[in-house]
């Protein structure tokens, strides 16, 4: 890596429109947008946790970084490459860089196949004619045996299939897949959220315990603001396709200035039993994506309303200097 | 280095853990009723195999003579002939049993043709959608729009008598008769069910994590396909398929009774066909063996198809 | 909705393309001459050449403004088949003909079969595991089992001739309600076994849907809740099997029509099949698929009017 | 479950009542009404004279069109009389020109066809149209083969109908010069050679006259619309299902023979001797396709006559070859008569194999168990055949056991085997022999010959194939060996031996591609004589060359059974005529005594 | 806890599931009670076995393969698992309700909403359609859906998750039943429609004063809104208690794992204390105490790895299942496996 101050992704009024087709031939009527205009950096090393709740494009945001998903406009630059206009050889390349863990242990992982076969086949598909020799399904066993036991489970499970084990372990076959071809970044789009309680904190600190040991770099996806407090450097908030909120994680935490922010960090139900009754309830629903309210997309749950949020959009802008706390909202 | 690999080979050896096909048959082998259908099932699979070595050994057994006289025509069944003899006093239980190498015969080639044809094409149209989707759906919604029974019947009745010139493969001039000609007109009108079916679980698999993490580390288009999806639907076209093989060997019934069927040797379609007008001069057995040959096959594919589905559902596993 | 209409309509246009290319592809390229069989005996040359030019299979193929495929697709669109060269009337009288006997035949046949088969699923569904639904499994696989034929012989025999309770056959003088009877009755004892199994598969599939729990936690009874809350839900696969079947029933039932002497469009396609009639094969495959086809379009519309989460885009 | 049912029982009634209200065109009985019920087993393809080439069709047809000349109904053998024509024809010494009066006062039935809807009467132009339009090649009649070469200046008309483009355009005032009306009811016809067959051709339907106005009117429809003179007319046809034939108001009047054939009075056909014919005032034809419907029918009393199907034949006949107990019970009477009919299995003689190999051929024939045979598949219905002319022929030659090669031995023709061999020089290759028909029957006799070669040490595979691809496959000369038979159109062996000319092969009638110098010369010769019993004796000498050459297994002649109740009268079995129901009665009064017999014995 | 503030008490309630794989003992010897106009909560991680004790109550177990095979539901005085078929569905829908976690699955998705809260109004209380139709249009106002003239005639995939979780108690509510069962009702819906979603529950209690039985695995949700908890795992209850005595005392070291577990605002810690191993599965239970291969204490002690202990009181309202829980010691059994396999260190409450 070159200096500190680069950045390993830089991302650019990134838009990702589904197109709504209708009528006799099928023409294209408007867009849903799922990602409308995000920007973000993410340095070298850090996480950089994505909150928003379900439908506000923040796996979308995830999945155009891989170009799984066509992009509508803007630039996406990993390491250097610009990941939208990337060629073929670039792509892959990329691909190898940077991993994704999903949400689902369940469907994420093919259930005809070997656990070997899952977290080996990367390896396989990435290895150059040149290195097939070393690449060898020894060592490629090898690899994953090593892997297996990086993320706590047994090298003995090599052979078996992913029904056999349960979801907390599924979610570690996951992260070693992620990890098999060392990459750079990893992706996390809501690894814990399908899991159970007591497996969620087993599995955040294998994350944890990870990105210490590789100085790996995260995109962190998450609705929960408690685990994204746990795991995340910085923090961006989106709400329906548009990122909100962003700053470090302890400025964020300690003086959330967008209400949605707000909203959603007194929205979660605390176990200390003193917060018991203290929390104010919030009203509205998430407008629906194919009509988005006018100005301020979150104007019509907003208890700051006026008249200016309705009509026009607010910039995302730095709110004191050099703070790097970004917020998007006409009353701050 | 070297370490590494002796480690790794030790890693290779480890048992293997239950794939969810094992997984399957294990449930399944617990159900009796689904065992004993398969064992029905296996008993009709191994006589057709020991007809197929008889006739090219040329074993001289009892059933690949069933056109030999073993009795008096049109004997009722005895303790001699268990299912009676026909007009030329041939033993009914040796053409029945012979019978079973023909439908068999039948269903599995059409099968053969149907998945051939059906798999790939539906596999590449619901994974790549877009224009080639467009092309193999109009292709199958073309074909299913014509009444099923009258394309077979198109089929049959066009490639009869028809030559092939499989030349290039070795084969010579191959003549399309009897048999040939049913599975190939079964094989090449089924193929629609197969393809659609296989097209619409793509669909389904297409969208599934799995698939998209094979996406997001660069698996090529053909290896998602082959290696990540095949495998995932294959069981559906595995239990579709054995409740289809039933509809297959109906189907040769049919097709016997419109005259293009299997002529020189006995199939249970041919019994069947000349049993219906043997029937109402009381020799009720040739019938009666045909119905019943067919009878336990059917309930044996229907039942164990059955149970296959339900020791294969993902739902069932999953709680 | 008359976009969505118009949109299926013009969708339909490249599938009756596409039937129109395979009949004749299959009858008229693969098939081959049946020349030979009009002369009739002794046969010159000449009148050979006559009677290609009078069936136009003197006509280039495909490539030209009068070729054959030209024609076959101007005769499909204009529904003029011609006539048949083994009897040499025309085609579509053949058709109308036999379609009101056919109809007079399945359609009886279908809803019997339909009613019963839909009402036994849902209790056997409901049943599942029960002793009761393992023996009607097994006598549905018996009945698919058991071939057609034996039902018609068997039911010519004793019901209509030994026991004289329906009439044999076709006779002029009996109302087609009369004679009709026996052969629907057969139609419906054998069609019962593959309807109800598919048809439980179906309710099986809905009944272990979580609104059914919640129906049930609301205090509904059994009844209300299968006749009601799941018959609708399975609709979409029932509305399926069900039009889609419906132009197979203009085309009759080959056999039983046979048997009984019911001059419907089954025993027309027997005939046809046995005197390598082709032009009368193709005739009625082009019509099967056009009601197909526009069936396939009233499946659709129905979907949208049973399931309202279906809409016309 | 009770709600079930009842939706379903609704759901039944409301459709039966649909249907019952849609289509109720039974017709209404009359009571004095004689109607006669009968089944058709294969289909009417059409009621065009002209075009006519199967029997279902002539059957029905002959019921309304009439001909020159028709069959005695009683006396046998077989005899000629007139029908149309007023008398037999005056032939010229050269025996090529034929002179026909035809009887005055014959009209047509009437049809909107003809001016004012009233038919009118016949010419003689009437048959030179009808045989003109059987020569116009834009027509495609299947009967041109009656013509074909024997008529001066038809063969040209046939040739100058080619120039035309459409049927339409086809002029039938066009002259041909051997047909010729001398007046409106003189028909003259000159033939190229002497056909002494011609009067027999005349009785045959294709011949009967057709009024160009009906064929004009009705165009192609001509099909659906016969307009003849006979003694029936069309009332009802329900294409695909039945035929209803009245009685045609206008017909001339014939009356019933008063003479018949020795024994005919004793069996109680000469009751009506001098009444006007017909006696029946409807004939309902049901279409009845598969056997056992039909013969629940004729048991129900639905249906007149039945054959005996195949395999209803034990319950009708016992083994003494009588009626059995339950048939007499019910009153059916069983008739049976001599086919004029050959089976055989015919070897293709260009054949590489067969045709330059007579002891293979010889082996073939007497490997052949024929008596099994018309056991197993005729229930004995049929007498052995030696030669090819059939019994009930004048010519048929009684030696001619002593001269065939085809008695069954299987010893005999493992011997020939090893001759052939000899001749053929190493192991006989499989022969292939072509049986038409898919169905059960031929599937059935296809094994019988396998199992009858396999004793004589042959192997010989079947191939089984409808009948348009069979009929292809004779044509093409590409069958090596076949099943096949001959009816005769008439009852003159000559219609057997042209099938053995070797200028009639295939495509032409001698599948057999059969060819003799000698025989050849004795056929030539004797197309141009009368009958005589010096060509009667030709006959038999052509028929010995054929048999000694052995071109064909000659398996069996065919003998009909048939059964009728008893309320059929002036029931006597015709190998030739078509148009009989006139002849009949029905006595209605038995009609309903065998439905009380049926009801209380059950 | 007098027993008159009862409103159902369960007690032993055992189902198990008869599959071909062996007896699946899905809920064993739970007993619990639910007070008056109180909410209690049953906590669990998933597959402990809290929605079949939900059903058990419902008596809607699938039968076969589930069968309550023994045990009593007493509620408002009865004892549901002796009712027939018929007078459970009386009670079904109009004294008890419930919803589901899945509002989308568990909406009849070709009925309209209206219908299908209606015709438990029409079923239950006898209205004509017309007035319930209104109360219908009622019941959607009461549950806060703006415009309910307009929605009640809508279809439940025409709604948001949040609305048809709305619907759904709607319909739970709509007899005013005295118990209200809610599994897992805001497990499938967005944080900001959670709290609305429980909001209204609890506003809907107070209005009625009608109990709740919260079936839910976030333990947030439970300190925020129960008021007494049951804690279960692996099919058996292991701690009883109040609620804000749970959370400030937890005496079973599973509540305390799970507790500790969690990551929680405001507080940075480096690394999560956590729970080791994973949950087992019905077929494959431990034997002794189920907790013990994953517990700190029980992994090398004798005695929880062949004996399990009970659910047994050992404060005022407060039960546990733990050899090491503190003052389990008062009982007489204990005195016995003590003498047995020798005392052990004391579980601490604070570690």
């Amino acid at each position: 890596m070159a200096g500190t101050n680069d950045y390993l992704l830089t991302v650019d009024n990134l838009k990702t429109y589904f197109a709504i087709r209708k009528g006799l031939l099928r023409r294209t009527v408007g867009y849903i947008k799922a990602v409308d205009g995000v920007s973000f950096k993410v340095r070298s090393g850090r996480v950089l946790g994505l909150v928003g709740e379900s439908g506000c494009g923040k796996t979308t945001v995830a999945r155009t970084l891989l170009r799984l998903v066509p992009a509508t406009a803007g630039r996406v630059v990993f390491d250097q490459t610009d990941v939208l206009s990337a060629n073929k050889p670039e792509l892959r390349r990329i691909r190898r860089e940077i991993s994704l863990i999903f949400q689902d242990p369940y469907g994420s992982l093919n259930p005809r196949m070997t656990v070997g076969d899952i977290v080996g086949e990367p390896l396989k598909i990435h290895s150059s004619a040149a290195r097939q020799a070393v690449r060898s399904r020894a060592y490629k066993m090898q690899r994953v045996a090593t892997l297996l036991s990086k993320v706590g489970l047994s090298p003995e499970h090599i052979n078996r299939y992913p029904h056999e084990f349960s979801g907390g372990q599924r979610q570690r076959i996951g992260i070693a897949r992620a990890l098999v071809l060392e990459p750079k970044m990893i992706i996390c789009d809501e690894p814990v959220s399908a899991l159970d309680v007591s497996i969620q904190s087993q599995i955040l600190n294998l994350l944890k315990d990870l990105q210490d040991e590789f100085g790996l770099t995260f995109v962190f996806i998450a609705h929960d603001l408690a685990v994204v407090q746990f795991f995340c450097d910085a923090v961006a908030v989106m709400y329906m396709g548009r990122i909100v909120e962003q700053a470090d994680s302890e400025q964020l935490y300690q003086n959330a200035l967008h209400p949605y922010t707000q909203a959603l960090l007194s929205a979660i139900p605390q176990v200390a039993p003193a917060h018991r009754g203290q929390r104010e309830a919030f009203g509205g629903e998430v407008p629906s994506a194919v009509t988005p309210p006018s100005g301020c997309r979150f104007h019509p749950r907003c208890p700051l309303a006026e008249t200016k949020c309705r009509r026009e959009v607010p910039p995302l802008q730095e709110k004191g200097p050099k703070t790097g706390h970004l917020v998007a909202c006409w009353q701050r | 280095m070297n370490r590494d690999y002796e480690k790794s080979a030790a890693n290779a050896n480890l048992p293997r853990g239950r794939s969810l096909w094992a997984d399957g048959l294990r449930r399944l082998r617990r159900r009796r009723l689904a065992m004993l259908c398969l064992a029905v099932i296996a008993a009709y699979v191994l006589l057709t195999g020991f007809i197929y070595l008889a006739e090219t050994f040329d074993w001289q057994v009892s059933v690949t003579n069933w056109d030999e006289k073993v009795g008096t025509e049109y004997e009722p069944p005895s303790a001699g002939n268990i299912l009676g003899t026909d007009f030329l006093g041939q033993s009914g239980l040796r053409k029945t049993l012979y019978g079973a190498k023909v439908s068999l015969t039948v269903a599995f080639w059409a099968s053969v043709i149907s998945l051939g044809i059906g798999v790939p094409l539906g596999a590449i149209a619901g994974y790549f959608r877009g224009v080639v989707d467009e092309i193999v759906v109009w292709i199958y919604t073309t074909l299913s729009s014509i009444p099923y029974i009258l394309l077979i019947l198109a089929f049959a009745l066009v490639l009869k008598g028809k030559t092939i010139d499989l030349g290039w493969a070795g084969l010579g001039i191959v003549e399309l008769s009897g048999i040939t000609t049913v599975y190939l007109a079964i094989g090449l009108t089924s193929w629609v069910g197969i393809c659609r079916l296989i097209r619409a679980e793509v669909m389904k698999h297409k969208n599934q994590q799995y698939v998209l993490a094979a996406r997001s580390y660069g698996c090529s288009n053909m290896r998602i396909i082959f290696r990540h999806l095949m495998p995932n639907v294959f069981h559906i076209v595995i239990i579709n398929l054995s409740l289809r093989f039933v509809s297959f060997i109906q189907a040769e019934v049919i097709l016997s009774f419109l005259g293009l069927g299997e002529k020189d040797r006995p199939s249970w379609g041919a019994m069947i066909d000349t049993a219906r007008l043997e029937l109402p001069k009381g020799h009720w057995w040739e019938m009666t063996a045909a119905t019943l040959a067919i009878f336990f096959i059917s309930l044996a594919l229907n039942v164990f198809g059955d149970a296959l589905r339900d020791s294969l559902d993902p739902k069932l596993r999953t709680q | 909705m008359t976009v969505y209409i118009i949109r299926r309509l013009l969708y339909t246009i490249p599938i009756v393309f596409g039937v129109l290319l395979v009949t004749f592809l299959l009858f008229n390229v693969v098939a081959g001459d049946v020349t030979d069989q009009i002369a009739g005996k002794a046969a010159s040359a000449e009148t050979r050449e006559e009677i290609r030019a009078e069936y136009g299979w003197d006509k280039p193929m495909f490539f030209a403004w009068d070729s054959q495929f030209f024609n076959h697709l101007k005769n499909a669109v204009t529904f003029d088949f011609g006539r048949s060269w083994s009897d040499r009337e025309l085609i579509i009288d053949k058709v109308k003909r036999g379609a009101g006997p056919s109809l007079s035949l399945t359609i009886p046949m279908f809803l019997g079969t339909l009613i019963i088969s839909i009402s036994l699923a849902l209790i056997v569904a409901f049943l599942r595991g029960h002793i009761v639904d393992v023996v009607v499994v097994l006598l549905c696989v018996a009945g698919m089992s058991i071939p057609f034929l034996s039902f018609i012989l068997f039911g010519q025999y004793f019901l209509a001739f030994k026991w004289d309770i329906f009439p044999v056959f076709f006779w002029p003088d009996l109302s087609p309600a009369h004679y009709v009877l026996l052969p629907a009755l057969i139609g419906i004892v054998a069609g019962l076994g593959g309807n109800l199994r598919f048809y439980r598969t179906v309710m099986l599939d809905e009944i272990r849907n979580d609104y059914v729990r919640t129906a049930f936690a609301k205090g509904l009874s059994v009844r209300r809740v299968l006749f009601r809350h799941v018959l609708k839900n399975a609709m979409i696969p029932i509305i399926t099997q069900v039009v889609l079947a419906i132009p197979f029933l203009f085309l009759g039932s080959l056999l039983l029509e046979r048997f009984f002497g019911i001059p419907g469009l089954g025993y027309l396609m027997i005939e046809a099949i046995g005197a390598r009639d082709f032009q009368v094969i193709s005739a009625m495959t082009y019509i099967g698929a056009i009601l197909f086809v526009v069936f396939n379009l009233i499946t659709d519309i129905c979907y949208c009017l049973v399931d309202p989460r279906i809409t016309f885009e | 479950m009770g709600f079930a049912l009842k939706l379903l029982s609704t759901a039944f009634t409301i459709v039966l009542l649909l249907v019952a209200g849609c289509d109720n065109s039974g017709p209404v009985v009359d009571s004095n009404e004689v109607v006669s019920y009968g089944a058709l087993s294969a289909k009417v393809r059409g009621l065009d004279p002209g075009d006519i080439g199967d029997t279902t069709s002539s059957a029905v047809a002959s019921q309304i069109f009439e001909c020159l000349y028709q069959y005695n109904y009683l006396k046998r053998p077989y005899k000629l009389i007139t029908q149309l024509a007023q008398d037999m024809p005056q032939v010229s010494d050269d025996g090529l020109t034929y002179t026909i009066r035809i009887k005055k006062g014959v009209y047509f039935a009437d049809d909107h066809c003809f001016e004012g809807g009233n038919g009118r009467e016949l010419k003689a132009d009437d048959f030179i149209f009808a045989w003109k339009r059987i020569a116009n090649i834009k027509y495609l009649s299947k009967n041109w083969w009656i013509f074909d070469g024997r008529i001066v200046g038809l063969d040209e008309f046939r040739e100058y109908t080619k120039t035309c483009k459409s049927r339409a355009e086809v002029d039938y005032s066009r002259p041909v010069e051997g047909l010729t009306a001398r007046d409106d009811h003189t028909l003259v016809i000159k033939l190229k050679k002497p056909w002494s067959q011609i009067t027999y051709l005349l009785a045959h339907l294709p011949t009967a006259p057709i009024a160009k106005e009906a064929v004009d009117y009705y165009g192609k429809d001509i099909i659906n619309h016969p307009v003849g003179t006979g003694p029936f007319k069309l009332k009802l046809w329900h294409r695909g299902s039945y035929i209803e034939l009245v009685r045609n108001p206008d017909f001339r009047g014939e009356v019933y023979p008063c003479e018949g054939a020795a024994g005919d009075l004793e069996n109680g056909y000469l009751a009506d001797a001098g009444r006007r014919i017909p006696m029946i005032d409807r004939v309902v034809l049901v279409l009845v396709q598969e056997d056992p419907p039909r013969w629940f029918l004729f048991l129900q009393g639905k249906i007149e006559t039945s054959g005996i199907p195949k395999d209803n034949f034990n319950e009708a006949i016992d083994q003494k070859g009588v009626l059995t107990a339950d048939m007499r019970k019910r009153n059916i009477h069983l008739r049976i008569f001599r086919d004029p009919s050959t089976y055989w299995l015919g070897f293709n003689m260009e054949d590489d194999v067969l045709g330059r190999n007579k002891p293979l051929r010889e082996a073939i024939s007497c490997a052949v168990d024929r008596e099994k045979y018309i056991e197993l598949f005729t229930n004995n219905r049929g007498e052995v055949a030696y030669g090819f002319i059939p019994p009930l022929m004048k010519a048929y030659d009684p030696q001619i056991k002593q001269m065939t090669k085809g008695t069954y031995n299987p010893e005999k023709a493992r011997q020939l085997v090893k001759q052939a061999e000899a001749v053929y020089g190493g192991k006989l290759p499989r022969l292939t022999l072509s049986m038409a028909g898919t169905d059960v029957v031929a599937r059935q006799a296809g094994q019988f010959y396998r199992r009858c070669f396999k004793n004589a040490g042959l192997d010989i595979q079947i191939d089984y194939m409808d009948w348009p691809t069979f009929q292809n496959k004779i044509k093409t000369k590409s069958a090596q060996f076949f099943s096949l038979g001959w009816i005769a159109d008439y009852p003159d062996a000559e219609n057997f031996l042209q099938l053995f000319y070797s200028k009639n092969a295939s495509p032409g009638p001698n599948n057999f591609n059969y060819s003799n110098p000698e025989f050849d010369k004795i056929y030539e010769q004797i197309a141009v004589m009368p009958d005589s019993p010096e060509r009667t004796e030709l006959y038999r000498k052509a028929e010995r060359i054929v048999v000694e050459d052995c071109p064909a297994v000659f398996l069996l002649h065919g003998v009909a059974y048939v059964l009728h109740h008893d309320w059929v009268h002036n029931y006597k079995p015709h190998a030739f005529g078509y148009g009989l129901t006139k002849y009949r009665r029905i006595d209605t009064a038995k009609r309903a005594a065998y439905k009380e017999l049926l009801r209380a014995s059950r | 806890m007098s027993n008159n503030g009862k409103l159902l008490s369960v007690e032993n309630l055992s189902t198990h599931f008869f599959t071909e794989q062996g007896v699946a003992k899905a809920v064993q010897n739970v007993s619990f009670s639910v007070k008056k106009g109180g909410t209690f909560a049953l906590v669990g991680e998933s597959g402990c076995g809290k929605s079949v004790t939900a059903l058990s109550i419902m008596r809607l177990v699938p039968e076969p393969p589930g069968k309550i095979v023994s045990g009593e539901i007493i509620f408002e005085g009865r004892n549901l698992t002796a009712l027939g078929e018929k007078q459970m569905r009386r009670i079904r829908g109009n004294r008890i309700a419930m919803i589901f976690q899945e509002p989308m699955t568990s909406l009849n998705p070709v009925f309209t909403v209206g219908s299908q809260i209606a015709e438990a109004i029409r079923l239950h209380q006898g209205k004509n359609a017309r007035r319930a139709w209104a109360d219908t249009v009622e019941m959607l106002r009461k549950v806060g859906i703006a415009d309910p003239q307009q929605r009640v005639r809508e279809y439940p995939h025409q709604m948001s998750g949040g609305m048809q979780q709305r619907v759904m108690i709607a319909m739970a509510v709509s007899c005013e039943p005295s118990l209200l069962i809610a599994d897992e009702p805001t497990t499938a819906l967005d944080v900001t429609i959670q709290a609305q979603i429980l909001d209204l529950l609890e506003q809907l209690q107070q209005q009625n004063g009608m109990s709740i039985l919260l079936i839910t695995h976030d333990l947030g949700i439970v300190a925020e809104r129960a008021d007494d908890v049951g804690v279960m795992y692996a099919s058996r209850i292991v701690e009883l208690s109040e609620a804000t005595a749970l959370f400030t005392e937890p005496l079973h070291p599973y509540t305390q794992g799970l507790l500790k577990s969690l990551p929680r605002l405001g507080l940075c810690e480096r690394r999560l204390p956590t729970i080791s191993g994973m949950v087992p599965e019905p077929l494959d239970f431990p034997a002794g105490c189920k907790f013990h291969p994953r517990c700190p204490i029980g992994l090398d002690d004798k005695r929880c790895q062949s004996v399990e202990p009970q659910l047994r009181e050992v404060r005022q309202g407060r039960c546990v299942a733990c050899w090491y829980a503190p003052d389990y010691e008062s009982d007489a059994e204990y005195k016995e496996y003590e003498s047995k396999y020798g005392r052990h260190k004391r579980l601490s409450t604070d570690s």
